[in-house]
């Protein structure tokens, strides 16, 4: 169990990768950037996880109350945001370059670059 | 490249990175650990500026110049997008065919619209008390208008959704953002300060700058989720590319 | 405890995940992605960060696949009127290479 | 008022002139929003050169720590710093007069911008000003990562601006994908040292790593965030994306491309070495030296290779600043403070000269609606002055005095030299080749040099020459003063940059102060600035000036050759694989930039796992 949360985060990095390099369909690989992004977040939140630890907010817990890392949630937080955006102009790229190409596979795209 | 070949080079890095990275791993503290120096004492300070929500705090206080880069990246998405998704030259917009919705789902499109959006704004203004906040519940907002399109059609949507004053609202979200750091400058503090009083814990007003950024944070959010779902639904639904004789841009109809 | 949650929560995000990887149709891809999107959700929940399983759950399982959608309903629909291909030998010299 | 408050203002000022120019550029006329975007990006300019003017008379760091979360003694605190050194803000500097002369230059270009949207490209190009100075001064490491996102997001846009046409697109989406997956490459490595430290601020997490010995973890973390900064840096294996990127962008664009924002990934990886890894916990010095050398060189050679093989001139100085960056990579890997020092006065004349160039080369697709070297054989000799600029660029990307390129180059190869001489030699050959490539292409396309092969391939000559459409709507007819006007302005500045010795001298102290791991940490967390005595400034000597016309010689006897006649098949033949691997297939650009992290780790590893 202690090492589980570290090997998944590196397991969709990996896999997100693989997908990346081998898609037939740009469209699929922005999905495939989001799935490598999502191991940024697995990795993130695990580290400021602490055992038995609630969550940081402090709405009806006692202010001494033992909680998980605040500031890894922030930065994940970020780092969706990141995401959400970086997907959409990506997608908007690729519906404009399937109008001036006909084509969203990167083989053919490829071989029209010559 | 050949297929086989990308494949292998990629399976020969993957395995030395696989190493690296579980390398790493073994020696990382504990999952669960109890060292975690700068969250405790984001909580300390949190508490100390009588923000409940210690993620709001170190969001929009703490570390407020990562959360007003962020907002940033959103506006450039957004300008990006709309700039990336113009009509060009030798496409042309076709009017939107009135879609047929069954009476039922336009009933429940109705009466989840208003719950939705309600749902939002209450998530944006308890930010600094619970979970959620500016950006989830900004992004609940725009998910909700666009509720319409299934509920309705998209004329409807196009009716409530004038696209000018949501692309103001994104600009005037992220100003305000910027006004506020720089308020506190005036004031004779540093940029992005927290220099309005903090309240009570637990009270809807407490917190300080928190509450305005993270008000800004949810206009530009939700204004600017609602450009960029328009502009792509923009693109499915109107805007055709150059077949049947090229009219060029018959003008911008929105 | 919740560990054995958290458990069956990463194990559910690492199968989604490659499932999403695997799903090489886009349109099959952004229903795998949403559920990733609920997986990771789940996990955020049991890992004490509700502010991140809140703007996941909007982000992740709903706002990423819809314009994965609406991507793939664009360029469905405008496949049929693909460019001639004497046209891209046209506009193919690429000056990069010289042959 | 005190200076380091003006820190924030330097980022902040050109956001707001986005947000006026977005709400206000669908209303105001084209020359208005012109002029706004100018003034706001002037104004960023002007506040850096206070700031770095007030940090060199007093103490040379300036520390705002925004918010007000001044740390408490120990540094334990919560909040980001923005540090602004003499290096940082000089870069600062740099980036925003940059800004300005690409506003300038391009006030004539899209002629019809987007509809109603007249206001859309200057006010990306403001929002890259601010993602390149909040990068340059944030002391941060996941506020940098932040940075490099917004950098990366406006760049892409940037590239696709021109959608009308065919290869801009798929351009922006390898760059697009490449550069995202090095940022996550880079967010997992910040979580690791976070980890490891329980901290996020440069200087934190430099002290905290001091108390122990290196490990996996920051070996790990050394190769995840240096690969997400070296795509940026669009080093070998991860460069891939660039050329594709640049010779396709708008030609402002490329300015600041080229001109700038790669070299921030060079800075990134110096700072972050020097700030973190630096210490008895991080990455011994060899371990580092022998990472950033090997893949410097590796970059400058591929570089100047490929950049002699282009007859597309954007795609053309796109290699060459790949060819560059390797050298810039050198400069710094050889971890002293003169190489540093070199490297800094390099960067500053490279980014004006290699500005400069592409400015040039804009004018050319604006009246010719082509920038293919045989296409425009000796058409442009009708443009004497640009063709002047234009040579003259070339000429000090040879490395020819006094140009700062030269200094730069003299002092930076000179420090390479005591790690090893054939780094000297490999200074001198590869900026010879790119310059050559450079001269070559103007002697063509300037001056009709050699045979006019074009003609035999074309059929029957009527072929509009080009798919690339002019970037100013018309093809221009006479060349606006404000295009040529630019050009001039960065070359002088980049004479000047080797000509005032202040500078140099400048140079030199920033660089004592920048490659140190002690002084960054004891200027931020304690607010002690140790002087910069002993700090040797940058200055000409007869063995630089020697080297200097030395490539200046090769580079101008290989233009010339090389215009000549064309290309011998047995080379073409050599080099066909290197040629066949940029293939523009997203897929394998991917896979090279995982075989770059594997080539991090194995470059890495020995030293920094097995030193006691």
């Amino acid at each position: 169990m202690t090492l589980l949360p570290y090997l998944v985060a590196g397991w969709i990095f990996l896999v997100g990768l693989y997908g990346l390099v081998t898609s037939r369909n740009l469209i699929h690989a922005v999905g495939c950037l989001a799935v490598t992004q999502s191991s940024t977040y697995v990795l993130l939140l695990a580290i400021g996880y602490r055992d038995g630890g609630t969550a940081p907010v402090f709405a009806d817990i006692p202010t001494d109350a033992r909680v998980v890392d605040p500031v890894v949630q922030a930065l994940t937080l970020t780092d969706v945001v990141v995401g959400a955006t970086v997907t959409a102009l990506l997608l908007a790229l690729v519906i404009q370059l399937h109008k001036r190409h006909g084509t969203v596979d990167p083989d053919e795209l490829s071989e029209l670059k010559g | 490249m050949t297929r086989r070949g990308r494949l292998l080079l990629f399976l020969i890095a993957a395995t030395v990175t696989t190493v690296l990275l579980v390398g790493a791993f073994v020696e990382l503290p504990d999952f669960g650990t109890n060292f975690h120096p700068y969250g405790d004492r984001a909580v300390h300070a949190a508490l100390e500026h009588r923000t409940a929500n210690a993620v709001a705090s170190v969001n929009f206080d703490q570390r407020a110049l990562d959360t007003l880069v962020e907002e940033t990246i959103l506006f450039a998405a957004v300008l990006g997008a709309v700039v990336l998704l113009r009509q060009v030259t030798g496409e042309r917009r076709r009017p939107p065919r009135p879609a047929r919705v069954s009476p039922a789902i336009r009933r429940l499109g109705v009466l989840l619209l208003p719950v939705a959006l309600l749902v939002g704004l209450y998530v944006v203004a308890h930010g600094q008390l619970t979970p959620g906040g500016g950006f989830q519940g900004g992004v609940v907002v725009a998910t909700a208008l666009h509720l319409l399109y299934v509920a309705a059609d998209y004329r409807a949507l196009e009716r409530i959704r004038p696209l000018g004053p949501y692309e103001v609202g994104d600009v005037v979200g992220e100003a305000a953002y910027v006004v506020t750091g720089l308020a506190a400058m005036l004031g004779g503090s540093t940029f992005l300060a927290n220099v309005l009083p903090w309240g009570t814990l637990g009270t809807l007003t407490s917190g300080g700058t928190v509450v305005v950024l993270n008000a800004a944070v949810g206009m530009e959010v939700a204004c600017g989720v609602v450009v960029l779902l328009a502009t792509f639904l923009d693109q499915v639904v109107e805007i055709d590319e150059e077949s049947d004789g090229a009219r060029p841009g018959t003008g911008e109809s929105r | 405890m919740t560990d054995p949650l958290i458990a069956v929560a990463l194990v559910l995000v690492a199968v989604t995940a490659t499932a999403a990887v695997l799903n090489r149709e886009p349109l099959r891809q952004a229903l795998v992605l949403s559920f990733l999107g609920l997986a990771l959700t789940l996990l955020f929940v049991f890992v004490q960060a509700p502010d991140v399983a809140l703007s996941q759950l909007a982000v992740g399982s709903a706002l990423t696949p819809l314009m994965i959608v609406l991507t793939v309903r664009k360029v469905a629909r405008a496949t049929p009127a693909r460019h001639a291909p004497e046209e891209d030998d046209a506009h193919d010299q690429d000056g990069e290479a010289d042959r | 008022m005190n200076i380091a408050r003006l820190l924030p203002l330097v980022v902040v000022v050109p956001l707001l002139g986005a947000a006026v120019l977005a709400v206000g550029g669908r209303r105001l006329p084209r020359i208005a929003s012109d002029v706004v975007s100018v003034a706001f990006a002037a104004t960023s300019a002007a506040l850096a050169l206070v700031a770095l003017a007030g940090g060199a008379h007093g103490a040379p760091y300036v520390i705002d720590w925004v918010g007000g979360w001044r740390p408490g003694p120990g540094g334990e605190g919560v909040g980001i710093v923005l540090a602004g050194d003499p290096m940082s803000l000089g870069l600062t500097a740099f980036t925003s007069l940059l800004v300005v002369a690409v506003l300038v230059y391009s006030w004539r270009y899209f002629e019809e911008p987007p509809r109603r949207r007249s206001g859309s490209f200057p006010a990306l190009i403001l929002l890259f000003q601010a993602g390149m100075c909040g990068f340059c001064l944030t002391g941060d490491l996941f506020n940098s990562f932040v940075f490099f996102e917004l950098m990366g997001v406006v760049a892409y846009a940037l590239t696709g601006f021109r959608v009308e046409e065919r290869r801009p697109l798929q351009g922006a989406m390898a760059f697009g994908l490449v550069n995202s997956l090095g940022g996550y490459a880079m967010l997992l490595g910040i979580a690791l040292l976070y980890a490891r430290t329980g901290e996020l601020g440069l200087a934190q997490i430099g002290r905290q790593l001091d108390g122990r010995s290196p490990d996996a973890v920051v070996l790990a973390a050394f190769v995840l965030v240096s690969a997400g900064l070296l795509v940026k840096a669009a080093a070998v294996p991860f460069h891939f994306w660039l050329p594709d990127a640049h010779a396709v962008a708008p030609t402002p664009v490329c300015m600041l491309l080229s001109g700038v924002m790669v070299e921030l990934g060079v800075f990134g990886v110096t700072r972050l070495y020097w700030t973190v890894f630096a210490g008895p916990g991080g990455v011994p010095h060899e371990a580092a030296t022998r990472t950033l050398v090997t893949v410097g060189v590796l970059t400058a050679l591929v570089g100047a290779v490929m950049s002699w093989r282009q007859r597309h001139l954007k795609r053309l100085l796109a290699f060459s600043t790949v060819a560059h960056v390797g050298l810039f990579l050198i400069g710094v890997g050889v971890l002293s403070p003169e190489g540093t020092a070199g490297t800094a006065i390099y960067v500053l004349a490279h980014g004006g000269v290699k500005a400069a160039l592409f400015a040039c080369t804009g004018i050319l697709l604006d009246r010719y609606a082509s920038v293919d070297e045989k296409e425009l054989h000796g058409r442009a000799r009708e443009l004497p002055l640009t063709g002047a600029l234009y040579m003259l660029g070339g000429l000090a990307l040879c490395g020819m005095p006094p140009f700062g390129t030269s200094l730069g180059k003299a002092v930076a190869e000179e420090s390479a030299g005591h790690t090893g001489h054939w780094l000297t030699a490999v200074f001198v050959v590869v900026s010879a080749v790119t310059g050559g490539a450079v001269l070559r292409a103007g002697l063509r396309v300037f001056a009709g040099t050699g045979p006019r092969t074009y003609d035999d391939d074309a059929p029957g000559g009527a072929r509009v020459p080009g798919d690339e459409g002019p970037e100013t709507g018309t093809r221009l007819r006479r060349i606006p003063v404000t295009m040529l006007t630019v050009p001039a302005v960065l070359l002088a500045a980049a004479l000047a940059a080797g000509l005032v010795p202040q500078w140099a001298a400048g140079a030199g102290s920033a660089a004592h102060l920048f490659a140190a791991h002690d002084i960054y940490a004891s200027a931020v967390l304690d607010g002690q600035t140790a002087p910069a005595a002993g700090a040797a400034p940058a200055h000409w000597n007869t063995a630089g000036v020697l080297l200097g016309l030395l490539s200046t010689a090769l580079g101008a006897g290989l233009a010339v050759l090389g215009a000549r006649r064309p290309r011998g098949a047995v080379t073409e033949r050599l080099l066909a694989p290197l040629r066949r691997l940029q293939s523009g297939h997203v897929g394998d650009y991917v896979a090279w930039a995982v075989a770059g992290l594997a080539l991090l780790a194995l470059l890495a590893a020995p030293g920094t796992l097995t030193s006691p």
